[in-house]
């Protein structure tokens, strides 16, 4: 039962990673209606940049302010730069171009800051707040963090004007313009918050793992494990998904006998799979009907 | 008669006229090529034909996706999933059963398309990112599946299986290498003749009605359910066989052999190759093999960046892959 | 008067294939100018053309200023609405949604609540489906749509792809109502590629015939509705 | 085995083509039916189909709408509709927008499952079969909005449109056995037939996207018509079409109805179409009949008037 | 001159290697980058029996298949000589057969798997650090002799290296390893963190944790351990215990009283500031990988192992064939390298292709490693 409850707290703390990430994933859904492969990396990259102002000596929360800057910055620029020549090639070419970017980032982080592990500080310390440090300060800043950027994110979307042209424009481009929407601007600034926002995840995610180039590889999966189970149109589904799959992965390697513990990411994997087939949509996406 | 197609008519016999034209010179091209790869591993180093030989079998692995992803328009990425049990299917029967090497290809095939056709079952309900990730789970897990502790009698843990490389039979005056190429060779082009049998006939049709409008597809009677999940098995199908090839070539399996990258790698061959057109397979298979190397080449500590930029110019020059190109390229000598 | 749209040697095509070999036409300020012609004349095509949703060339003039250059949402910007062909339905949004993005380039949220009220007193059968997924509205419904979301703009000119396509009788009567309206009390000029010719040549001064991507036949509506051959087989009589 | 039956298939199919003397026309038809019901692989086609054939003949009407309800959570898309259609008869089906008369279709063609109400077609029920099973019992259909596979060239929509009609199973395809040969040509006889018969020609190798509105609309009518249907559901072909163009469309509905005695349910906008070339005319209004009786009788009726046709005319 | 191998001329030598400069193992690849500093200062010296050394590296990105295709290409196109520390188990499992049929070195691989040393069936593939059963069996010893009745709690990452720690501490703790072992927990290269298994080892009422991880997941278990107020007696296998890149990022608080083994000095630690072997380490990081990091254990290694491949060129002038270098290979004794901790020495035969076998356990204070106990043979570690 103590275990259950450690398990479950860890999991929470854990979750909360994945969550993070999880509404960065949401958000480039709604403005390319594809996943990002690279994400993880410019989540990464962002980091590193977060880092190496700390470095130079820059406070805390101003690093931190501005590495979101950059990075919105930085995402727009790529998105208007990488993929304006390829506006109209089909989603399959956007998909590998992803991977390269993927591959760039990769590499870069690790020409530059090399491989080995960087410790990141927290802004909330690492004290133990309760069941024994498996919930420590750093942990509750982050969820509390997250649930802000959540809110925000859904004001966004459901409130601001822009918000709906960003879902138009990725729902039907031509249309889109046919109603004035600059379409190409809609997914650049789509492009900038998500990687606004995947900074964000990184830099709370950093203190926990280590920094280091591979720091995303795996988290970015569970990121969109996370958002395709609560449901990619749903920034709350994709944080309360982001939690599940982190408790659930803990169960199973606690519980589930003789391959548990050797599987516990696959199981987890398994679960979200199994969801889906009842619900294709996730648990809180909207299901968009078809018709002829 | 509508004015419509009377503009139509104006084109038409030009471009038929034109298909004819193009047609010769395109078999011609194939032809060409073919002679090529018959003869080649005769003037070049084994290292050499092992390459080449790789870029075949990924070809094969990439012409499996291209039926799922470019006729039926599923998307995969977990085909190394496939890739892998095709080659552990090889090396346990060669290293346990000592069954001979070529009659491991059906059982690969065999039982990929059991699994594939099986996956396909959950897959059915997914649709695009949702199967991507569905997918990219499937390839995620797989090392993990191979390394499972209740299989290692089999499977030989994370120690993998090492196998023996077959000779060229009847005494052949052929290395291990070409002998292999050959065999694979051999195997492509039957598997290539299948694959554009399957494309040109009414499962065929079926497969490309469902990715261009499911809808209408039921109203005309096909069973979407089951072509999707035949798709999937075919598909599985012929990665698997390419798994095992792969195997009997590297003499080698393991888990780390087959990890999501492995997916990744037969995604990006088959988007580079053109996707919907079957002899993309080999520029994509020749991109797997090949471009790491010159990214490696150029600058060993930027090998990473330096692929993905290679990866965005070819992007660029052919957004929609080697096929693409071809298509545009022999549509402008058409126009004069 | 100043000329609000006009259009000199059009020509447009689809990769190798040329569907628009030089139009000229012009829309006087506050008319309506219909296109007819067979399908595959190019009328689509020609509006495509104008809001640049296709490579074009040519010139085209939006009250003497030159919008053959500009991408399509800056025209759009300019106060051009475009009722396409197909209908360009938002399918995965609500059919309320689906009009706010027609206002979407107007400054201010003002009164588009207003403006949305008024689409629905011209169409109450959108405001019973206003929260309810565009998608699923029957063909008629995502046309009347289409009109309204084009209105939202409130626009200048008016690009109508078959704005009566799919829409019941009694509908397609109260539509061209509708645009008489308009026409009459804001002055909006309108470019009109309809079928039901008779109903066309009703509300339009000018009228235009295409065959195969070139002009056949102008001249006012009243002429081209005497004209023999656009009688037999646009009007049936 | 398998080969063996699916020759015979080939024939007994063939044999059904072939027949185009007006007398012998009918029994044709049936022999193809039942010798492709013959070659389906076991379990693929359920008794309705087989019974549909055999009492298809004596008993009438083909087909049967009985008081089936559509609703989407409140929206009541059809409401209780009843009516029936006869071998041979062109029916009208018009209302406003929203009335319900795709519904209806998509209802027929088995993509949407009615709340409640019953279909027999033929004297068997519909509401057992799958969408997919719907073409190969003999209801052909066309779209609304077009749904045509707009990578593929007008041949292969056309050749996707026998599917139904014909067999084959992935292995023997990827062989290219001798009896997918035979079935092939047998399909492309049908197509090329069909390609004629719409003026296709110009058009058949050409991909379907792009091409005019019209013409693809016949693309469809063209594919509908592979699947050797009894009876043909049209959503609207009139769609974009100009006053001759309308013409011609009538005379064609009535001439196919005619030379393959199919039987017809059109759904149209277009009043001088659907009053020149319908038998009877059901009107729908809100998902209910509000009307229903000769082209003449419905359009005097005052509450099709006042819902439907407005008194401009 | 008389017939030469492949690779060799009177005044050159070709040398291969493979690792990984992309993917998740890249981490490693500063091992040979700093394989190619040494190689340019031998060079720079004159070379090996007057040959200048050509360093041939290729990149693997940890994938058998890949590995295979480098390994043909070394030694079929470019034709080296011999293929020196190529890294990773199954990396190497892929290639051991080919290497032995061409009857090509393949030398001091990086990686401590047993089946390294197996002259018998591979007397052309020698490895070189202590292999991790050998270890594994020196913390097996001193846990018998330090809490003979511990309860023992193993993370380990699930893979071949994992499971040779494991194995070796289980046939080593006996038939005690039973009742001792109370919980053995893996984990993946790529799960984001390791707190569940940390909390399940604690939970499972271990107080003795062995911690078998690489540098990221071991600082993350120290540091988790910590902030739940877990004090185990803490074991740490050596592919972990550097000052730089793990206990420093996991908090030197957190990583007090930990005990490790080692073979080679630690950069970071104060007591070799002037101790001659490091001194000159440092000369060289200076002046040939100035880029280098000097906290990682990486650039030390490589120094170690190339150093070694040097002595044992230079043992070989009279015969350098490929033959004659693999005798001189099996034919060390007592040598060291300067990384080397003092009284390590590596020594091998016909009948011992491990190199090194010796180790020294040591205790963290808080700043810096405290080695204790004398030097321990990891091979005779049981018996
Ligand atoms: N996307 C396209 N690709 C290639 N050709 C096209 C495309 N769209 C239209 N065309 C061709 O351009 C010509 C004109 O098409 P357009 O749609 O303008 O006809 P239209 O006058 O609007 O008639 P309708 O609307 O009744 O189809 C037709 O011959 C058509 O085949
Ligand atoms: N899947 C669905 N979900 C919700 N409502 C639906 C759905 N399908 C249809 N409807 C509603 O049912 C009503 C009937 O739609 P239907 O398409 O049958 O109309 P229709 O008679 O074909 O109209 P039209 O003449 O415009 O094509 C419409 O009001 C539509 O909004
Ligand atoms: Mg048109
Ligand atoms: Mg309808």
């Amino acid at each position: 039962m103590e275990t259950f409850v450690q398990q479950v707290l860890a999991g929470i703390a854990t979750g909360g990673i994945y969550a993070c990430m999880a509404l960065a994933v949401v958000m480039i859904y709604q403005a390319i209606h594809h996943l990002n492969f690279a994400q993880g990396e410019m989540a990464m990259f962002s980091t590193f940049i977060a880092w190496q102002l700390l470095q130079w000596g820059i406070p805390y929360w101003l690093a931190f302010g501005l590495t979101v800057m950059i990075s919105l910055a930085g995402g727009f620029i790529l998105e208007r730069t990488v993929f304006k020549p390829i506006e109209n090639a089909p989603v399959l070419s956007h998909i590998v171009v992803f991977i390269a970017l993927f591959a760039i980032f990769n590499s870069l982080a690790g020409f530059i800051w090399d491989f080995t592990i960087k410790p990141f500080p927290s802004p909330f310390g690492s004290a133990a707040l309760f069941g024994e440090g498996l919930i420590g300060a750093h942990q509750a800043g982050m969820i509390v963090i997250t649930l802000v950027v959540l809110l925000l994110l859904f004001a966004f979307f459901r409130y601001t004007r822009i918000g709906l042209a960003m879902r138009a424009a990725a729902a039907n481009p031509e249309s889109a313009r046919l109603v004035g929407i600059r379409v190409g601007t809609m997914t650049g600034l789509g492009w900038g918050m998500a990687s606004a926002i995947g900074s964000v995840a990184g830099i709370l995610i950093a203190p926990m793992v280590f920094l280091e180039p591979n720091m995303m590889l795996s988290i970015l999966l569970y990121g969109f494990a996370g958002a395709v189970l609560g449901g990619l149109t749903s920034p709350g589904g994709a944080v309360f998904g982001g939690f599940t799959v982190g408790v659930v992965e803990n169960l199973a390697g606690t519980y589930i006998p003789v391959v548990g513990a050797e599987l516990k990411l696959p199981i987890a994997l398994f679960l979200i799979v199994a969801v889906l087939v009842f619900r294709p949509t996730g648990l809180f996406g909207h299901r968009v009907i078809q018709r002829v | 008669m509508t004015v419509g197609e009377e503009n139509v008519s104006v084109t038409t016999p030009a471009q038929r006229a034109a298909a004819a034209r193009t047609l010769s010179p395109g078999t011609a091209l194939s032809l060409l090529l073919l002679a090529v790869m018959v003869l080649c591993p005769f003037f070049i180093s084994g290292f050499q034909v092992f390459q080449l030989n790789l870029m075949l079998i990924y070809a094969i692995a990439i012409m499996g996706l291209n039926l799922l992803t470019g006729f039926n328009g599923q998307f995969s990425l977990g085909h190394g999933a496939f890739y892998a049990i095709g080659a552990y299917t090889a090396a346990i029967l060669m290293d346990q059963f000592g069954v001979s090497y070529y009659w491991t290809l059906p059982a690969a095939g065999v039982i990929c398309f059991v699994s594939g056709f099986l996956f396909g079952l959950p897959a059915l309900r997914l649709e695009g990112v949702y199967l991507a990730l569905a997918t990219f789970a499937l390839a995620v897990a797989t090392p993990q599946m191979l390394k499972l502790s209740i299989f290692e009698h089999w499977t030989g843990g994370v120690q993998g299986i090492v196998i023996l490389k077959p000779d060229a039979p009847f005494g052949l005056p052929l290395s291990q290498d070409q002998w292999l190429y050959f065999f694979t060779l051999a195997i492509g082009l039957l598997l290539y003749w299948a694959a554009r049998n399957i494309v040109a006939s009414r499962s065929g049709r079926a497969l490309m009605a469902i990715r261009d409008n499911p809808l209408a597809a039921r109203s005309m009677g096909i069973n979407v359910a089951l072509y999707k999940s035949l798709a999937f098995g075919v598909s599985a199908f012929f990665t698997g066989i390419a798994g095992s090839l792969g195997a009997i070539v590297i003499q080698f399996v393991a888990p780390d052999s087959f990890t999501f990258v492995l997916s990744v790698a037969l995604l990006v061959g088959l988007v580079v190759g053109g996707v919907g057109w079957l002899p993309g397979a080999l520029a994509g298979g020749a991109f797997i093999v090949f471009v790491p190397n010159i990214a490696e080449e150029i600058s060993k500590g930027l090998s990473g960046a330096m692929y993905g930029v290679m990866l965005i110019l070819l992007i660029y020059l052919m957004p929609t892959g080697a096929g693409g190109l071809i298509r545009t390229v022999s549509d402008r000598l058409r126009r004069r | 008067m100043s000329a609000s749209l006009s259009v000199r040697g059009l020509e447009a095509s689809y990769g190798a294939f040329k569907v628009l070999h030089g139009l000229d036409f012009e829309i006087a300020e506050g008319s309506v100018t219909t296109l007819l012609g067979a399908n595959g004349a190019g009328k689509t095509t020609t509006l495509r053309a104008l809001c640049g949703m296709i490579r074009r060339s040519g010139t085209i003039e939006f009250d003497g200023r030159s919008i053959a250059r500009m991408k399509t949402e800056d025209i759009v910007r300019l106060g051009i609405a475009h009722v396409p062909e197909g209908r360009g339905t938002f399918t995965s949004l609500t059919v309320e949604e689906n009009l706010q993005l027609g206002a979407m380039t107007r400054r201010g949220g003002d009164n588009i609540a207003q403006d949305i009220d008024r689409i629905y007193s011209f169409f109450p059968r959108l405001k019973e489906r206003a929260a309810q997924q565009a998608g699923t509205l029957s063909g008629g419904e995502q046309q009347m749509l289409a009109i309204g979301r084009a209105l939202m703009l409130r626009p200048r000119l008016m690009l109508l792809d078959e704005p009566s396509f799919g829409l019941a009788p009694l509908i397609v009567r109260e539509l061209f109502a509708i645009l008489a309206d308009i026409r009459a009390n804001m002055g909006v000029s309108m470019l009109l590629v309809e079928q039901n010719a008779t109903m066309a040549l009703e509300l339009a001064d000018q009228a235009y015939l295409i065959e195969t991507g070139s002009i056949a036949l102008s001249g006012s509506a009243a002429e081209i509705r005497d004209n023999d051959s656009v009688r037999n087989s646009y009007l049936g009589y | 085995m398998r080969n063996g039956r699916s020759i015979d298939f080939a024939l007994a199919c063939a044999g059904g083509r072939r027949a185009r003397i007006p007398h012998q026309r009918q029994v044709g038809f049936q022999k193809a039916r039942s010798g492709d019901s013959g070659c389906r692989p076991a379990g693929v086609r359920g008794d309705a189909g087989v019974n549909a054939f055999a009492q298809a003949q004596d008993r009438q009407p083909l087909l049967s709408v009985r008081d089936i309800a559509v609703h989407f959570g409140g929206i009541k898309a059809l409401d209780g509709v009843s009516f029936g259609l006869e071998r041979g008869q062109i029916l009208g089906l018009i209302g406003p927008n929203g009335a319900g008369k795709t519904t209806l279709f998509n209802c027929l063609s088995r993509l949407y499952t009615p709340t409640s109400g019953d279909i027999l077609f033929a004297g068997a029920t519909l509401l057992d079969r799958p969408a997919h099973r719907v073409a190969e019992s003999g209801i052909g259909r066309t779209f609304q909005n077009l749904a045509t596979f707009s990578r593929l060239s007008v041949r292969d929509n056309i050749r996707i449109g026998a599917h139904s009609a014909s067999n084959s199973d992935i292995a023997s395809d990827a062989l290219r056995l001798p009896w997918v040969r035979r079935n092939e040509a047998e399909i492309d006889g049908v197509v090329d037939e069909l390609i004629d018969y719409l003026e296709l020609a110009r058009v058949a190798d050409m991909p379907a996207s792009g091409l005019p509105f019209g013409t693809l609309k016949r693309v469809e009518l063209a594919r509908a018509l592979a699947s050797k249907p009894t009876l043909l559901l049209l959503d609207e072909p009139a769609g974009g079409l100009n006053h001759d163009e309308i013409t011609e469309l009538g005379e064609r509905i009535r001439k196919i109805r005619d030379d393959r005695n199919v039987t017809i349910l059109l759904v149209e906008h277009h009043m001088n179409l659907v009053m020149a070339i319908s038998d009877i005319v059901v009107v729908l209004n809100f998902g209910r009949k509000i009307s229903e009786g000769s082209p003449a009788t419905v359009q005097a009726d005052p509450e099709v008037i006042r819902a439907y046709l407005g008194d401009g005319k | 001159a008389a017939a030469q191998d492949p690779g060799v001329t009177d005044t050159t030598v070709k040398i291969g290697n493979i690792q990984p400069y992309s993917g998740p193992a890249s981490a490693y690849s500063q091992i040979a980058k700093t394989s190619v500093a040494y190689v340019n200062m031998i060079n720079e010296t004159g070379g090996v029996c007057g040959r200048q050394v050509e360093f041939i590296s290729y990149d693997d990105g940890y994938s058998p298949p890949k590995t295979v295709e480098q390994a043909r290409k070394l030694v079929e196109s470019d034709e080296v000589f011999l293929i020196f520390n190529s890294l990773g188990t199954p990396t190497n499992s892929a290639i051991h057969k080919y290497m032995n049929a061409k009857q090509v070195p393949q030398l001091f691989v990086a990686t401590g798997a047993s089946k390294w040393g197996d002259p018998d069936n591979f007397p052309w593939t020698m490895g070189w650090q202590p292999n991790y059963v050998a270890e594994a069996r020196i913390y097996a010893r001193y846990i018998l002799d330090t809490k003979p009745d511990g309860k023992i709690g193993v993370l380990y990452q699930n893979d071949d290296y994992g499971k040779d720690y494991l194995n070796g501490l289980k046939d080593a703790l006996g038939d005690k390893a039973d009742e001792m072992i109370v919980s053995e927990q893996p984990y993946e290269v790529a799960d984001p963190t390791v707190d569940s298994q940390v909390i399940n080892i604690k939970a499972a009422g271990a107080d003795v944790f062995v911690n078998i991880t690489t540098p990221k997941f071991a600082a993350q278990a120290i540091k988790k351990a910590a902030e739940i107020g877990w004090q185990p007696l803490h074991i740490l296998n050596s592919v972990s215990n550097s000052v730089g890149s793990v206990l420093k990022p996991a908090g030197f608080e957190n990583a007090k009283e930990i005990i490790s083994a080692n073979y080679g000095k630690d950069p970071q630690d104060p007591q070799w500031a002037d101790d001659e072997g490091m001194k000159k380490w440092h000369a060289f990081m200076d002046k040939y990988y100035p880029d280098g990091d000097k906290t990682s254990s990486f650039t030390v290694y490589g120094y170690g192992v190339t150093q070694t491949l040097e002595k044992v060129l230079k043992a070989s002038c009279d015969d350098f064939t490929r033959a004659g270098v693999m005798k001189s290979a099996a034919n060390m004794q007592d040598m060291t390298t300067d990384t080397a901790l003092p009284g390590i020495t590596m020594n091998t035969s016909e009948g011992d292709f491990y190199p090194i076998e010796q180790m020294q356990l040591m205790k963290f204070n808080g700043e810096r490693w405290e080695l204790f106990g004398d030097v321990i043979d990891g091979s005779a570690a049981t018996n």
